[in-house]
């Protein structure tokens, strides 16, 4: 049996909930909302999960949509919640796990949604941090997630990073300046948890909070990690391989959460062309 | 601040966004892909408001095309954008990049914290540290202060009125009572924050039969305007239409190009009637074949 | 602060009543004559709990009934009394009057205030002055400071997180979402304010069928209790009883003959079962007869 | 055509609303609730009726109820709102019009609905101001009504009065020390504008905020008021009588607004005897 690496992914991410957690995330995550179904509907069905900013709670979508707002992630909800209200859970310590992207992302797992350049000379307008920026000085947990970890090479020859030293503009706070710096500010909420990539999965140091890889996929070598990887994560001497899928999520992930494969729009068609033996 | 007793408010669409003024805050209800009041949008272009500041969370086609019409000068949504479907706001971008409209990017929490304060007639509300966010630069109104409760360190939002919120309701009545539509998103908090609302709803009718989300008293003006959201949705009566916004991203690549978008779909129909004739309704209304 | 995620909440009164604790700050649902919890607190005296800590807006019955239980130390509500109906509570009353509870009197703006801090997850909310009322004289923790913004002088009510909300709700399901009735008054915020919600419920049901007033992660118990509201009012299932409070006004008069009133109506029956054989439930149910 | 007190008092304070106005009132309110209800069926049809803290807007009741959370009081309302969102209204400054009462009123239109007697002696625990401690300070112009002008004497013989010289505890704040005390404090709302009485009908005087009379009700007398009222109220030359209902208010407030006459539950018995003829 095959899998590819948008299910590994999506596997991991889901594997990060707990059962009995609170799961949120915002506009644009096919993998976050992928992940947190899953998780319900295999090891954590007792988790809440509130299906981005439309509000959902606990629907039963017969498939996955691209677009948060999509009528069918009302499907079967047992309530549709305001979207303030969600946020109130945030800051009352209530929401356990959120996921949260950036088009950067540095070692102390900083995200910047907002804009390349600065301020007085914004190169390139992101979308914007949404909930983020308030809300990794809130969440209990949050994850981040990417699937363009591989540097690329921009059309002036320039080698364009994801995973940075240093972003352009934090939106969203992880571990700021690393050490306590967070803590020490006063901060609420317990910053980064894990980093997933579409090369491995990291933690953060406990004593410096930078990223430390804990493992790489099947297919990566550390040496990938280190060449795609613009700052230095901490690298252990041992790293394993990022656990497999079990046939029963396989199942559960193609068949019930989404059979469509909304998964797969996050990533660069080069990617899906990963096949991993189970 | 605004109440509005009066008993009918029933107006044509030309008439309502006249009461927009140059240099207003607005408040457009829905997000990303749904309930965006767009019929209303296309009139203030054409009308030409100008220099409007958006408040809002994750918005998309709304802000895109109010920008690209050129009627906005600062937009404080917290995210303009498509989704994975179509990805990056492409009038949006390019009027930030180019410095034409003003990036006053904002914090779902802390914008809603503005409207609460507006809401709840207090100057401000005070919200959990956020001081590490570079957002807070963007925000010199944002002001550090310690608890008088606690002591620890706080940043105080102030209240945040827009002078309109412009919402899409499935159905009004003529004073004003609205259903709106799931998702209901941040629509109810911004028609009592703001000194007045427009309700565009696909129906008007005498009595509503149920519980309105949004109170008369609140409300200015109500339009009727079926397919007053297109292209974006309006559960459970039609849905997202991704031909046209395909169409729409296609011509957004050059302020020339998005000439011929206004000219074909903004300027050019005599009406929102003649508008609905570009459209496929039926296709629209027929979604739910899954 | 509290989540609730348990697929199965459903325990007898006796469980449920176990949950709060000496000393307890205790919410209260409804108001005056309709839906207060009414069952449930006649479980918590026969319990013999102590020194609760009530706070609500106007209430009635429950809080004179509590106290005369005596199962009450401090009343944080905003008015506790009948109206024109029967006047002054006369438990409350002669409690305060002698000493035996402490009226920490509120208003009712500044105690949901406080609810709402707390619903928020912020230290406090900032209230419009109101520093010529002596009702600041009974709330040592209310701050007068000034704002950070505009430099008026404010209130700062601090976050005042019940241990527990007690709802009396017309239907839930066995995870506790629940759809109360009207009139809401402060439930909702209740709920979302305190550590947890424990719901009783006239019928407690596999499935809804409709959107919950009360999400169930907010929820630690769930009990069936038909009329536990009674003698106040579920609309439109029953209406207030007041034949029966005329009884316990009667009764009321002085501490002995309270006790006949707690003996009768409270330790005598063995069930809530045996209650309702007590109260002539048929007439209550044919109120609408206007 | 004959009237009585109640039916004088509920046409006096209906015309103190104004078409348009938003019109809020607390517990324990029959006249407030008949008078909201009257200004609607007459001269303001427009105006906004929050029936109490059960939050029915603009109810259509057959009849008018003792209680304000009856069901009554839901029949034919455009909306049901919770009591936080009708408070907000007021300190937006969008609340007209409030009724209070009080067990004791002094001459600035403070009102005392806490306690007889002083915080650490309570004599008689009255039932509580519910949102009047926080509403004063917010409502554009609140009106204070008293069916207890007449003062009376105590088991022990002492006189008591309702219209005192200084409350014992400010529930609700009026003009507070009079003159510009009130303002200088920067307390928001317009605070008391007119006490309605089964005597007669005060203003406030612009400079001193005392109570000044206006009118005096068609058996009442001058002397009547100076009796009943511990303290010195201002007392113009030309004291006029309280104009009378029209044929038209009374029969709409007798056949449409109160067929049951909720309004005379507020009365002492004998005030009740009381006819004046149109």
């Amino acid at each position: 049996m095959e899998y590819t690496i948008d299910e590994l992914m999506a596997v991991t991410m889901a594997r990060l909930i707990k059962d009995g957690d609170v799961v949120f995330h915002g506009v644009a995550s096919p993998l976050p909302m992928v992940a947190a179904r899953l998780a319900k509907l295999t090891h954590a069905p007792n988790s809440i999960y509130f299906a981005g900013t439309g509000g959902g709670m606990n629907p039963e979508p017969p498939f996955m949509a691209t677009m948060t707002q999509d009528a069918v992630l009302f499907e079967g909800a047992e309530a549709i919640l305001t979207v303030d209200y969600i946020f109130n859970l945030a800051a009352r310590g209530e929401m356990d796990v959120m996921f949260f992207s950036g088009g950067q992302i540095d070692k102390y797992g900083n995200l910047n949604n907002t804009l390349i350049g600065s301020i007085d000379d914004i190169k390139v307008k992101l979308p914007g941090g949404a909930g983020g920026a308030n809300l990794s000085c809130e969440v209990n947990k949050f994850i981040i997630w990417t699937t363009r970890h591989r540097k690329r090479v921009s059309s002036s020859g320039r080698e364009i990073y994801t995973l940075v030293e240093k972003v352009d503009f934090i939106t969203s706070t992880g571990f700021y300046e690393g050490g306590d710096s967070r803590e020490r500010l006063g901060i609420h909420g317990g910053g980064p948890y894990k980093t997933v990539t579409e090369l491995g999965v990291f933690g953060f140091d406990e004593e410096t909070k930078i990223m430390k890889l804990e493992t790489i996929h099947p297919d990566v070598t550390v040496d990938d990690i280190i060449e795609n990887t613009m700052f230095k994560p901490i690298i252990p001497d041992d790293v394993e391989v990022t656990a497999p899928p079990t046939e029963d999520e396989l199942e559960i992930l193609r068949e019930k959460v989404d059979p469509t494969g909304v998964r797969k729009v996050e990533f660069p068609k080069d990617e899906l062309k990963r096949k991993f033996e189970l | 601040m605004g109440i509005y007793p009066e008993p009918n408010k029933l107006m044509a669409l030309e008439e309502a966004a006249e009461l927009v003024k140059d240099g207003d805050i607005v408040a457009f209800g829905g997000a990303l892909s749904v309930r965006e009041p767009i019929a209303f949008i296309r009139e203030l272009i054409r009308q030409g408001v100008k220099n409007l500041h958006t408040v809002g969370t994750a918005h998309g086609f709304d802000i895109d095309l109010a920008v690209g019409g050129g009627i906005v000068g600062v937009v404080q949504n917290t995210y303009v954008g498509f989704e994975f479907d179509f990805g990056l706001a492409p009038n949006f971008r390019r009027a930030v990049e180019q410095g034409k409209v003003v990036s006053k990017e904002d914090g779902c929490n802390s914008l809603i914290y503005g409207l609460r304060a507006a809401a709840l007639g207090v100057p401000f509300l005070p919200h959990l540290n956020f001081e590490t966010s570079d957002i807070m630069k963007l925000h010199p109104e944002f002001k550090k202060f310690k608890c008088p409760i606690t002591g620890q360190t706080l940043i105080a939002i102030p209240a945040l009125e827009p002078d309109v919120a412009i919402l899409h309701a499935r159905l009004a009545d003529k004073k004003g009572n609205a259903v709106i539509a799931k998702p209901y998103v941040a629509d109810i908090l911004m028609a009592r924050a703001s000194k007045k609302t427009i309700i565009t709803a696909e129906k008007v009718v005498d009595k509503l039969g149920k519980e309105p989300h949004i109170p008369y008293f609140e409300v200015a003006a109500v339009v009727e305007v079926p397919f007053g959201a297109h292209p974006t949705a309006l559960y459970p009566d039609y849905t997202y239409d991704k031909d046209h916004i395909a169409e729409y991203i296609r011509l957004s690549r050059s302020p020339e190009t998005f000439r011929e978008y206004l000219d074909k779909y903004v300027y050019g129909p005599e009406s929102h009637e003649e508008y609905l004739k570009l459209i496929d309704t039926e296709k629209l209304k027929n979604w739910k074949t899954w």
